[in-house]
């Protein structure tokens, strides 16, 4: 193959210095064998090759496999790059890439003013603007004048650039995707050899598939360059640090932390997830990276699952279990089990938009009550929430560190927007993984077992069939201090009921203190949980870039919270709580702290855009 | 499963907690013959659990000095098997009443049978709900008097063998309170299946439901009621063995030996067939109209569920390491 | 027979005459074959046909047969009369009838002071004392001494007095409770004549056993004559009103309401529920009462159970179910079915001590915050207390009424307590019961159905199957306004979500003014719901007697709060919540409406005392 | 249930809810067959309800302009009892897919149908997870390639039929997407038995699990492949009818009719068998090994979960008076 594939000619027509900006905000959208997501994926290494800060999303189709050109079936992928450390995959479009109408009619409301809006004219006929619901050219419509439109016959101009190798029909088509490539590569001057290599190495055996996508790739390239003056931009700056990165999104993340878990704590782990989007992916990522110290099952529903975590957790082992919102209650009584008995599991709860099916599978934190109080009787466990794709890595460990630590059921908040949203993660040396203490008791011949005895951070020991002298029954009954024997009597389980409590609340004496970004006191705090921590936290940058005195903080631990935290309200005029929800996280500090807290509630089954919460602190402050 | 030979006795398994059954209830007898039989396995203590849900069977891991863990109502199949995917060397029992196990728990019991976990599943059947106070159950023959059925009770029951038998179970069996010895024998069988040793034992309910198995209990009733299945023999029965079963097409019958029947018109029983077909016909077989049996319905080897795991895990690409994982495919490094 | 058996020689020895008491607290205790039910019963219709208020709890065996004389087999029934309206069943006995020493090892600790002990001195023999765990006589214990003991050889005399009656062993055996009936009524001048009747017409198939039966109550009668002077006592002012009363449970009471809910409403009733203590309660009592319009069955689990119910409200019925702690978290994914689709259903949550197992059935509050907050999504519904056991009537009707006319599953809380303790009830004429109008819809030819369009509550449509025209999908996902097609749209979700809560929030605009008890404004008020509600009128009554500036309030709608509740809570310089949690109310109260209640939270598995809640008001008003 | 004639046509069972499957699903033709199959029973639309849970066959309901509700994971048995509760006269159905039925759903299945509730039950049996995009289901064979088996599931599969068998229905049956006449034909017999009407339909889920069932729906395969069962007639199959099914034992064997083999030697199909032995062997037979079979398997007459309750109701003390009730056995009266 001759190297020379790997080079583009630059620049063969005049026109200008690409303009030079912070961030860009890019969406590929079509059907599903648009190839949109690998647009997208090659898109964003691009970027991120030459250290842009990258986060994307995508935007699965609605359907499973719906008609060709259909509005159920448009699927998307977002990239937001830029040259400072981004929390979101951005707010509004600064190129839309539109593949047919219905992805144009899907998306066009997100286009940004001053954004370009690319579409493969040769897909704007009567027969497809009709699948998208148009009664007329919507290319001709006034609405879209107020774009920059490129409407660029994609696949005839494809059809032209891999005239000349010998391809199939549908290997013709696939190319397209390479058209689009170079032309969106050009569009933000991202270097092409990332992705000629990419070519090379995935069509090594097929000397001809090379040429025809490195040809695809190019005539994009090339056209890009005559669709006139103005159009090209790049984000140059350089923010990720050196080291090894990966793409990883909120799953992954997760997975993955898990997986060090166990090694960190040298516990065999089993997982038992019921398959539920977006929970499943978990379950498939097990099942793909089978691994020695890991059992993975798929249980025959939801109560099986955790059943078989907290089985799996009095045998000895790492239980974990993951469902999404309408399997949560399902768990509940589980979870309870778990928290009486004082066994550790993780149950990975994802919140998707509710009451019951909802809206699946769109993204929501409406679960965060039933977290708390959703269980029979007085029965607080750990909850802890993901702030950021990457984030998952580091709260799964913490997860289990509290369980094992603390021989206490743990609830992990996540949902849909952050399971799939990705980010680039500078890849951490296994070498310098936390260790996890697990604290399994060994038999002792001279003190015999007090199964429901205590350590200095109320835990119980865990005492692990096989080994002997620690034999024990224990199971949903209330025990009599110490001894684990079923009691009833009154005083023991008012005693019982306060130190499961205390052993939970305990666990804020020992957090590391919160991280304030902004300043130490002043006009506003936005508090923020889980995913809204990435929008939350470039509303305050914005803020405070544009001199407001706002502060922000995430909350990852959720029960107990810190014990700082109250310390850090109080030093604020307004507190600002916005949430996926009707303001659950409010009604807790509410109540917690009496603290008159303002919520911003967004219950649309999407993220928070930046901009929405910058709006509202704006408002908060008054006209200044 | 290790199972060095160790001199223990059925108390070296007594916990403990006092035991709290009515007296006269037929759990008395199960919990002191199963002790018997742990202690002639020669399994040690700490690798034996016991596992149950919610029940006045279920209070039995209480009683027993293993390690013992008493979940929630019906789904004690799924926490054992959690507890032996956590470490397959353990010798793990799940036991369950019929309401735990044919109500709630029907689900995790028909897949831990499917998937041919190594439990020994012990069903102790009283046909009625004891520890909620008397109401009829999934179990209840037709005419049982309870709480909820005042006037008898008519719902068509659930057969606890049938269920296990169409839920692909590889050892199914039946034994009975007060037979001490028979119980002795299929406990022990259980033990030694490899996979999921499913027993419905016949327990009389004091309070509740007494008498329901006098049938099978009565020392003179019961041999013209009871069938013991033995493999390989034709399915005799009566005081001098002289009843028996036979096939009239698919419907079976009974007849008396001599006047021109003879052991070639008997059936013989297998419970090693490929299919459980007859084990099936003799699950249905109840009375007064026909003896009811006890025994082994169906013996099978198959691969247990780890087995079938680890034979999963060899198969396809080998484990990645896990820095190779932390990686992912796509990684890039920047200077 | 005689009509001489129905009276009695009064006065046969001097004795004084009996002290005039307000009020009295009797608890008889012994196995379950010493008859201690039928015992107390007939001593509370002793009292309650002289008109006195009457209020009372059994505390049944822990186990269900245990050996005789075992401390499993201690049972107990508790009769509070009193000359003024009471609210519990009584905090310190009057007189403790301890018929074996376990008994008197069981309740001792609960004697007044000045209170009287009875026992069966037969029974105190070493045998008897093993069996409660005694080393020796516990009658001969200092202990003892601070009570004025009647130890009677009950046994013994039972058999002279109907020694010349032909009866067998057991026979004679059970007329021993007739000869503590006769004691105890003697104790407090209870007239005999009810009882005598009442033998009479029990037994009127054998004039033996009615004889005998009369002499035992005589000889116990007479018997207590002879035990000393300053014995005797009464309580003789009437406070029922005139008319038709019985004795009612809080699980009966609760059941007639359905019924009644079911004929006020013209609405056939679907009840389904799974055996779980003690709800099921009213599985028994429904079954029990078969009724042409009431559909009964006894469903697979829990779940099954809910299903069952919200399948019937689809059906156009009303859809009853219950459960107790453990099997709420079980209904939860149901209710918010219901929720969603905008059905009717009602679902009795009987509170028991947990988390998981717990104690069962011990008495406990635990399970507000899950009514409230434990299904996904956000997911508001109607939240009721039953707050005495009479109440129940009312609160089932109110829980249908609000069911049918809103269009909304209702959780109505209830308790161990509650549902076992029985209080005299007024019987109403079943012509004077409100009307519940259900809003089942009629198909309109001229304007076809909007399933999912709203009357003045907000509520929509009952359309139900078998009506032609209103044929129309539901179910759990998220529905279009007005059409309740299948809606992903974001805007419509936000909304919905949002009419949904109005709808429930609305509830609270039309609620009847709250009752307060005592000074409409002042230095403490508390606030009481479900259970805790009796002790605590009582308690604020005692208060004010004091001359205490303490008021009271019983919330019976928890979801949505009255409207009318936050100017009222104002209105007092402590608020006070005293509940049988670790403080679930006051939660909810303090993120509501950001006032620091103070609590007092029990969490033992048992009732409050009036005592304990008067002492905490005392310790809140500071030394006077 | 009232059944005037009405003329009625498919499309008058349409609803305006946008079909929503894959291209290609197997769905679609059930969808078009049941629709043609309602207009035939002259069943008012009003008088119908369709009941489903969670998955791709479960959207079903949306598309038939009947009342339909669709409600959570599994539990459609248990709501259409409820729907079936509060008003007998309803003609209920309900749909479930293989996951939704045979795992949370196995327990409220099994129940309606001991109970033998009115229902008639379509469970649509792709063998794999659809709506959750691809992965083994409990009726999954083994070696299925899934998102959660990607080497192959190793799991022993339930078998839709056997558990029904063993839940004690009183009418099972088996029919496939493709063919179109045979599945009206036994949606028909579904709806016209009285009590539960299992039906498992073959349903090839083009995305996740495409082709399972070609041995089943090829032309050319399925005539040896396919057992079409018929009451009382002999079992036969292939494109010349004379390959037939004998037993040797309770095994059962495949013969070719011929050579010594005759018509006396053949299985006869009878459905309506007291005990349902036969039909159980029946539903054990699978591919490649045997031909699997299509048809009824099992067609009993027993009361129906309304009529036992209506029988009870009539059975022990009349109902008593609201008043009666209110006032309870010991109410006192004060002037
Ligand atoms: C979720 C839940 N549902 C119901 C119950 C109530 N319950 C306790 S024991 C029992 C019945 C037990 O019957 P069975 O399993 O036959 O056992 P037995 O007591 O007869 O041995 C029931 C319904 C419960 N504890 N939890
Ligand atoms: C409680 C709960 N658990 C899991 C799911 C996720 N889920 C939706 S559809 C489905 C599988 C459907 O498979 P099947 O029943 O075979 O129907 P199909 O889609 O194949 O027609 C699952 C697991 C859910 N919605 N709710
Ligand atoms: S209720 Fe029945 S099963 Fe339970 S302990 Fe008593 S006799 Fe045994
Ligand atoms: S995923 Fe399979 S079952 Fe579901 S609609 Fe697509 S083809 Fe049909
Ligand atoms: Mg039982
Ligand atoms: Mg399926």
């Amino acid at each position: 193959m001759p190297g020379t594939t790997l080079t583009i000619a630059r620049s063969t027509i005049p026109h200008g210095t690409p303009v030079e900006r912070a961030a860009a905000v890019v969406r590929f959208a079509g059907d599903a064998n648009d190839g949109v997501l690998l647009v997208g994926t090659q898109f964003t290494y691009a970027c991120a090759m030459v250290g842009n800060a990258v986060m994307t999303v995508p935007d699965p189709a609605a359907e499973i496999r719906a008609p060709a050109g259909a509005l159920a079936g448009v699927t998307a992928f977002q990239c937001h790059f830029a040259g400072h450390a981004i929390h979101t995959p951005g707010d509004r479009l600064d190129l839309l890439v539109a593949l047919n109408p219905s992805a144009l009619r899907t998306y066009i409301g997100d286009l940004s003013p001053a954004g370009l809006l690319l579409v493969d004219s040769d897909r704007f006929v009567p027969d497809e603007w009709a699948k998208a619901g148009y009664v007329a050219d919507p290319l001709q419509d006034a609405a879209l004048q107020a774009f920059r439109v490129l409407a660029v016959p994609i696949r005839q101009l494809n059809r032209e650039a891999v005239a000349r190798v010998n391809l199939i029909p549908t290997e013709i088509e696939r190319c397209k995707s390479f058209f689009v490539l170079g032309l969106s590569y050009w569009l933000f001057d991202r270097p092409p050899e990332p992705t000629f290599r990419w070519i090379r190495e995935t069509y090594n055996k097929n000397p001809g598939l090379v040429e025809a996508h490195t040809r695809a790739f190019k005539a994009g390239w090339h056209h890009a360059e005559t669709l006139g003056p103005g159009l090209q931009s790049r984000v140059g700056q350089r923010c990720l640090k050196s080291g090894k990165h990966r793409m990883i999104n909120g799953a992954t993340a997760l997975a993955l932390g898990f997986l060090a878990a166990a090694r960190q704590s040298g516990l065999p782990m089993v997982y038992a997830g019921f398959p539920v989007a977006p929970a499943s992916e978990l379950l498939h990522l097990f099942t793909e990276w089978k691994q020695e110290n890991i059992q993975v099952i798929q249980p025959e529903d939801d109560l099986a699952a955790a059943n078989i975590a907290l089985g799996a957790a009095f045998g000895g082992s790492l239980g974990v279990t993951a469902t999404t919102s309408t399997g949560i209650a399902l768990q509940a009584d589980t979870l309870a089990l778990a928290a009486i008995s004082e066994l550790p599991m993780v149950a990975v709860h994802v919140q998707r938009a509710g009451p019951s099916l909802g809206m699946p599978t769109r993204t929501e934190q409406a679960d965060l009550l039933q977290a708390f109080y959703g269980r029979n009787g007085e029965c607080p466990v750990v909850v802890l929430a993901q702030s950021s794709p990457s984030d998952g890595f580091r709260i799964a460990i913490e997860a289990v560190r509290l369980a094992v630590t603390r021989m206490t059921p743990v609830v992990v908040l996540t949902d849909t927007y952050l399971m799939s949203a990705s980010e680039a993660w500078h890849v951490p040396s296994s070498s310098e993984l936390p260790m996890v203490l697990a604290k399994q008791t060994k038999a002792d011949p001279e003190h015999p077992l007090l199964p429901y005895s205590r350590d200095e951070h109320l835990a119980r020991p865990w005492a692990i069939p096989g080994r002997a002298g620690l034999e024990h029954r224990t199971g949903g009954m209330e025990k009599e201090a110490n001894t684990g024997a079923v009691s009833y009597d009154p005083a023991n389980h008012e005693a019982m009921v306060a130190l499961r409590a205390r052993k939970i609340a305990k666990i804020a004496e020992k957090l590391p203190p919160l991280v304030v970004h902004g300043p130490k006191s002043g006009d506003v705090l936005i508090v923020a949980w889980g995913s809204v921590c990435g929008a939350t936290h470039d509303a305050a940058e914005r803020c405070r870039a544009a001199g407001l005195n706002v502060a922000n903080i995430g909350l990852t631990h959720l029960s107990p919270l810190p014990a700082d935290l109250v310390g850090v309200l109080r030093k604020y005029r307004r507190v600002l709580v916005p949430e996926l929800n009707a303001g659950q996280l409010s009604k807790i500090l509410r109540a917690e702290y009496l603290l008159d807290v303002v919520s911003l509630n967004k219950v649309q089954g999407q993220p928070f855009l930046v901009s929405e919460i910058e709006a509202k602190v704006r408002q908060l402050l008054g006209p200044c | 499963m290790s199972i060095p030979v160790l001199a223990m006795t059925a108390s070296d398994f007594s916990s403990a907690q006092e035991v709290r059954w009515c007296p006269g209830c037929g759990d008395y007898s199960i919990l002191s013959q199963l002790k018997q039989a742990l202690a002639s396995f020669g399994v040690r203590r700490e690798n034996i659990v016991f596992v149950s849900g919610v029940g006045c069977a279920s209070r039995l891991p209480h009683y027993i000095n293993t390690f013992g863990f008493q979940g929630s109502y019906g789904r004690a199949p799924a926490l054992a098997t959690g507890v032996k995917l956590a470490n397959p060397n353990l010798q793990v029992w799940v036991v369950m009443g019929d309401g735990d196990a044919c109500s709630a728990g029907l689900t995790h019991l028909t897949h831990a049978l499917r998937r041919n976990v190594d439990l020994k599943i012990l069903l102790i059947n009283n046909e009625v709900f004891g520890l909620s106070r008397g109401q009829q159950s999934p179990t209840s023959r037709v005419g049982t008097c309870s709480k909820t059925s005042p006037d008898g009770s008519v719902e068509t029951p659930l057969r606890p063998v049938s269920i296990a038998l169409a839920a692909e179970a590889t050892f199914v069996a039946r034994t009975v309170d007060v037979d001490v010895n028979h119980m002795s024998e299929i406990f022990e069988k259980a033990a030694m299946h490899r996979g999921s040793g499913f027993v419905e034992i016949y327990q009389n309910c004091k309070i509740f439901n007494d008498g329901v198995f006098e049938y099978a209990t009565d020392a003179v009733i019961k041999t013209d009621s009871i069938i013991h299945l033995e493999h390989g023999r034709p399915i005799l029965f009566g005081k001098d063995r002289n009843h028996a079963l036979r096939l009239n097409g698919f419907e079976p019958e009974v007849v008396t030996l001599g006047q021109g029947i003879t052991m070639d018109d008997i059936l013989i029983h297998d419970e090693r067939a490929a299919e459980p077909t007859l084990a099936f016909l003799l699950s249905r077989l109840v009375g007064p109209q026909f003896p009811e049996c006890l025994g082994v319905f169906r013996n099978v080897r198959k691969p247990t569920h780890q087995q079938l795991l680890d034979a999963a895990f060899q198969q396809g690409d080998p484990p990645r390491a896990f820095e190779s994982l932390l990686a992912g495919d796509e990684s890039w490094t920047l200077a």
